[in-house]
């Protein structure tokens, strides 16, 4: 089990109700984290539309959740 | 601590001293963007909009995108900055400022950045259209056509 | 009389009129171009130039030029000035700027303004260089990496 | 013959040290009369790099000699 922070932004933040959460949970990588999210806030996007930011840095999907990390969900971005 | 050549205002932002900036006796060519809210998007009539960022994260991946754009076209310099917060019919949400010595350079590396903060930086536009509904927007992909900024 | 999108100037260019002529809200996108009176030219250090031209015949031919390009990409507005008369290191000697739906407009057609003036417009220069020398310009062909504005 | 107004701008102004002429001619075409000119001023450019305006609008260098027209003839221009 790891603890981790996470944040939500855009309609994520829309769904979860929430600008960010502690959480703990058994997944074993980032995809299946958000996968769990996913169900729990009913996020409407999918995971291949989303990408990843540990600790203030991109990172990949398929990399391990550290416990302690702070994680936040990327939606497609719309900026300019 | 490195120069900053891109961040996040929470205010309208006052193009004259980033233009001054970029002043230099080596560059004979200058190109600028600005993104200006308009009044419709898709076919909808727009009220106004409101911008939100995950600031560290925009902060970092802006100042990569300028960084990388000076290595890849050469410019002299440049600076790219990004409205959050709400906006109105006629703001400016974004502008991008490049010197170089030829014109090629200055605008192929404008307009490189705005593609490259649109597609990677996150921010994200809210919209409130003329109906009164409001939208997340988040883009199937980066279609260089369809927005104005 | 039609509106006037091109002429030339001779004192300084104020850009923020020219801007704020082009505001529109049903523009997304502002692209604009300044050329600079760089240092050098060819290797050669450039201490200031004059810029000479056929008056009638410049105004006109720029007037079309700016037309067309509105047909062209389908632009909001644009708007050209070219300046004439002594210019030094840093002066600004020719601005572009077009407002646009959408940034690929804008951009397209603020470059081909720069490119048409460059190539079509009677407008010539003449410069000083360090070594005391003076040259009018007169380029083989228009090359688009070869100047600065 | 005809008589016309001749307009010298940047290096074709320097080699004829006027702005200006009258000048008659009995070139056939615009770009006889620019050679003739050339001859009679030393004019570096050949006409292949000229351009012709006839009473303030571009021409073709094949096009008659109008008698009281306002000639100018364009070396390669250099704004920007």
């Amino acid at each position: 089990m790891a603890t981790v922070r996470l944040l939500y932004f855009a309609s994520l933040r829309d769904a979860a109700g929430v600008a960010g959460e502690t959480f703990e949970t058994a997944a074993t990588d980032l995809r299946a984290l958000y996968n769990e999210l996913r169900t729990r806030h009913g996020f409407s996007l999918p995971v291949e539309r989303i990408r990843v930011a540990v600790d203030g840095a991109f990172s990949r999907l398929e990399d391990a959740v550290a416990d302690g990390s702070e994680v936040a969900f990327i939606p497609p971005v719309s900026g300019g | 601590m490195p120069v900053q050549r891109f961040w996040l205002s929470s205010s309208a932002i006052d193009v004259a001293p980033l233009r001054a900036r970029l002043l230099d006796a080596r560059a004979g060519a200058f190109a600028s963007f600005e993104g200006w809210v308009r009044n419709h998007n898709e076919g909808r009539s727009v009220d106004g909009l409101r911008y939100e960022a995950y600031v560290v994260l925009a902060e970092s991946e802006g100042e990569r995108i300028v960084a990388e754009a000076l290595q890849r076209f050469g410019a002299i310099d440049a600076v790219c900055t990004h409205r959050i917060g709400n906006l109105a019919i006629g703001d400016m949400a974004v502008w991008v400022g490049v010197s170089a010595a030829h014109r090629g350079m200055a605008f192929d590396a404008c307009r490189w950045i705005l593609d490259e903060v649109k597609s990677r930086v996150p921010v994200w536009k809210h919209e409130r259209y003329g109906d009164g509904r409001t939208e997340w927007l988040h883009p199937r992909e980066t279609n260089p056509a369809d927005t104005g900024g």
